[in-house]
């Protein structure tokens, strides 16, 4: 399998002097699920920002689908992004309705009409929103709009998919749900890596667990469960 | 493909106009009220140097022949005239040609051709070389046979080249001004607008949508508003001048002639479109480097 | 005890037509810890934002304190909100440093220097964000800001605190922390109700828990558990 | 208790000012370029008054006496001269007045005031009932024992006369146009300002801060930026119009005097602080009623 995410020695430092990662060394291979996980403020949102090019590394190097990502030029940017999906931790959404939210990436990447009609209502009726299709965001309850922000990605059938707390404001029964989406887009050969705080689903699904400790990582293991001490010991 | 991204462009311009009320208003008035504004100070100026042109005109001297001179004396007064040292040239003016201006001049005459008899005299007209000279012209061209009444400028002559010369200039000035006046506000405006809607540029280019495709609906909703605001303008200019014209026609008082209007709102409509569409070009590209904050 | 928050027969239908509660009954009394539970989208922040005003009822009555909340002029809904500390779904911070964001309220009502420059720091400190004091919020990660906006309502200790998903981006330990913050202003006197979907806090707790299912309460326990099936079965 | 709001309010005030650089930029130079515009306007309106005026004093029948003509024997020409039924009024000015005048209007006459002798002699200023009679007035004048030379407007007059009204007229009629459109623009810039600052303005409402609280920033954010955006407008028009009245009066023709500006410049500045204080007024009032999205 050849490596879809790969970070050789990299050091993330903010402009206000806080280093969110050093010296990340870590390879994720095509068709793999993997969990992120750690304290509050100690790197996970960083690193998924790398692999969708929001942040720079101070040092290091940064490769994604055999893209060296920081080399990018900025009018490439769109291609890399059309290729790597995003839950954003604060979703994100554009101020429309629940279907043009859906139907904006499909339509920005040039798919046919015929493919937007199908692939929205799909994603939309997977999450339980289709019959909110036409609520704006703000209309919709904080876990509806992060469903909304997965069905985004899903429609996408994007190589890669970056979920960065995808749960964090479901109900557990839903969250199961959404984790269920998340491994049959692995399944169909998508890569995935998820980031999150809910113990319950790491422990549930046991798949391979990256543990972030103050920006390093501390713990890696193929089938995992949620680490008591989340590397404080 | 091609098709695929014009027909997807726009549809977002359609969904830009029609969201966010707020932002269309304050655009389209604000070029509408601009446009207003400068329209006016064009307007003004062109009727300022119509009138300066026509005082100045005005300062040539004039003969009028005795209406029982024929048409063959008063040709055989021409050329002695011409070789006069302070005549710069001389026109002869047909009574038919001087109705037909009258009648270009001023549309309320026009309107009364049926009614009443061409009233004018032959006529010529002499162009002096110095202002200054215009009294002893007039006396002399008195003394021409066949010539019954001189109607000449007289001693403001020389304030009023220089008036014109200045009204000319400045108008140059205020013109320029007030387009980069409205280049400023404008381009603000858009730049305004954009900011409150920086995240959502930000969200698109995240998704994967290229610059140019975020772009193109903001450049082609400037361009309209630009335009819309513009032709209200028009709206209000044309009417409201054409009607003042009018009204200063009757009292022999030259404007602007109505012919000059069509070009004119076509520059209006021109350049609230060039407004509009440059604005958001120079904004646009500044919120696509952009990363918003998220908070606030 | 005297009933600190007062719901009668409440019904609350947004413009879009979704009925987000209906005929709710509950009174909730002064110096009490409640748990507001039920899926995604089934009416918990609804029912928060009536309480501070922020959504209107279109049938039966809301009271707070003693104030009958929808009648209260517009020039008198910035006093009921002093006196209701609301940690936000959306965490709704301002752009401003999480010093000055905290400080802000303090100021607002009119707190001397003195006990705003005494208050600030040690919320601050409680939720372990002193040292990024001077950090806006988007230089912050998640669970920093969520962390912030408990810090924002703490500082003012206000008589109520209504807390929607204060843990979301929160990993297990500090969730726990957070809630033990609000135990404390609660047995400092603040009635609590927190929104939560974190089986573990409201298990690991045992207080009462009262259950929303499609707008209704279908459920309503003194020291109850998280509910396994949510009032679906 | 209001002591700490004062104080918090100039604290907010001064974080307002500090953050969003670009809305204190597009605020002020919107102000900016638009006094810049109406300050021109006005001005140019001004001069064009000032000229008009002067043009129309120069109708008056002016009657230059001999040098060697005593006080006295000049003084007694006023009286029969008044009794004229052409003439309506009659002004004796010595040849001192006549000086100071002079200098007053140009500065740069002023500065030779040591080199050269007062030219002038004392003069009689006719005003005539009808300025079509003033060529039969100064006929009649030049008979008058003790007078030397005549001055007198000419056939222009009566056009002149016209336009000095009509400019008078159309200068208050685009004065108020600009006025209007100043409050509607700076209005909008003001408003979308705000409206990239919604979601700030709900928060601030949701964590317990009254509106006047809230609003009180706002205001004296949008005053300082109006004040601001005039003290440029000042800056540029006041040594602009000084440098070109001082380059028109060399060439002897008038323009509004300096000591008209300092009231103009307070004016503009007035205008300035009232117009951002009061966009403000109306665009806070709107947001506080407001509940924003928070997508986007
Ligand atoms: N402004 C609105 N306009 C229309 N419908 C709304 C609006 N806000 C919420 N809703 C709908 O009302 C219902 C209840 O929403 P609410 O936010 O109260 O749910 P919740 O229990 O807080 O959910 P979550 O656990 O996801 O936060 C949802 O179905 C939602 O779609
Ligand atoms: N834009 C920024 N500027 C400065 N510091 C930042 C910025 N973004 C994040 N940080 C800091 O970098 C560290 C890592 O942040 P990050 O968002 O990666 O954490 P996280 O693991 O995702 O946390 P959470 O679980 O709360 O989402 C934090 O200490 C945070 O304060
Ligand atoms: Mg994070
Ligand atoms: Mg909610």
């Amino acid at each position: 399998m050849p490596a879809c995410v790969e970070l050789k020695d990299v050091t993330v430092v903010y402009p206000s002097g806080v280093t969110a990662l050093s010296n990340i060394d870590l390879t994720i291979d095509e068709g793999e699920f993997a969990f992120l996980v750690g304290p509050t403020g100690h790197g996970k949102s960083t690193l998924l920002k790398l692999l969708y090019r929001e942040e720079l590394p101070a040092r290091g190097r940064v490769f994604v689908s055999g893209w060296e990502v920081p080399r990018i030029s900025a009018s490439r940017v769109a291609h890399l992004r059309r290729r790597v999906g995003v839950v954003f931790q604060e979703f994100r959404l554009l101020p429309r309705t629940a279907w043009e939210s859906v139907a904006f990436g499909l339509h920005a990447t040039g798919r046919s009409y015929r493919e937007v009609l199908r692939r929205v209502p799909d994603a939309l009726s997977e999450v339980g929103l289709l019959d909110k299709a036409d609520h704006h965001p703000s209309a919709l309850s904080a876990g509806e709009q992060q469903s909304l922000a997965v069905a985004r990605v899903l429609a996408m059938r994007p190589p890669l998919i970056l979920a960065d707390e995808p749960t964090g404001n479901l109900d557990p029964a839903s969250s199961r749900h959404i984790m269920q989406l998340l491994e049959r887009a692995n399944r169909e050969g998508a890569t995935v890596l998820v980031a999150t705080h809910d113990p319950a689903i790491v422990n549930a699904m046991r798949r391979r667990v990256i543990v972030l400790h103050h920006g390093r990582i501390v713990q890696d293991e193929p089938e995992g469960g949620y680490p008591d001490d989340l590397g404080r010991a | 493909m091609i098709l695929a991204a014009l027909d997807f462009i726009c549809r977002e311009t359609v969904l830009h106009l029609k969201r966010e009320r707020l932002i269309a208003i304050a655009t389209v008035s604000t070029v509408a009220v601009l446009l207003i504004v400068l329209g006016s100070i064009v307007l003004f100026l062109a009727d300022l140097k119509t009138w300066t042109g026509w005082m100045t005109d005005q300062l040539e001297v004039c003969g009028f022949f005795a209406k029982d001179t024929t048409r063959e004396d008063a040709l055989k007064t021409v050329d002695p005239i011409s070789a006069w040292s302070e005549v710069e040239s001389v026109r002869f003016v047909t009574k038919e040609e001087g109705w037909e201006r009258q009648k270009r001049d001023y549309p309320s005459i026009a309107r009364l051709e049926d009614a009443i008899d061409n009233p004018l005299p032959d006529a010529v007209q002499l162009k002096i070389r110095d202002p200054e000279q215009s009294a002893r012209v007039a006396k002399r061209l008195e003394q021409v046979p066949g010539i019954e009444a001189v109607r000449w400028g007289g001693s403001l002559a020389q304030s009023l080249v220089r008036f014109n010369r200045a009204v000319n200039w400045s108008g140059l000035v205020v013109s320029l001004l007030v387009a980069v006046a409205g280049i400023l506000i404008v381009h603000n405006t858009v730049r305004l607008a954009l900011h409150s809607r920086r995240r959502e540029v930000y969200i698109m280019q995240l998704v994967g949508a290229t610059r140019a495709l975020i772009a193109a609906p903001f450049l082609l909703e400037g361009m309209l508003h630009g335009l819309l605001g513009a032709a209200l303008a028009c709206c209000l200019l044309v009417p409201v001048h054409m009607y003042l014209r009018d009204l200063a026609a009757r009292s022999f008082f030259p404007l602007t002639p109505d012919s000059a209007l069509l070009p004119f709102a076509l520059y209006l409509l021109l350049a609230g479109a060039v407004l509009g569409f440059t604005g958001s070009v120079f904004s646009v590209r500044r919120y696509l480097r952009h990363k918003p904050e998220w908070h606030g």
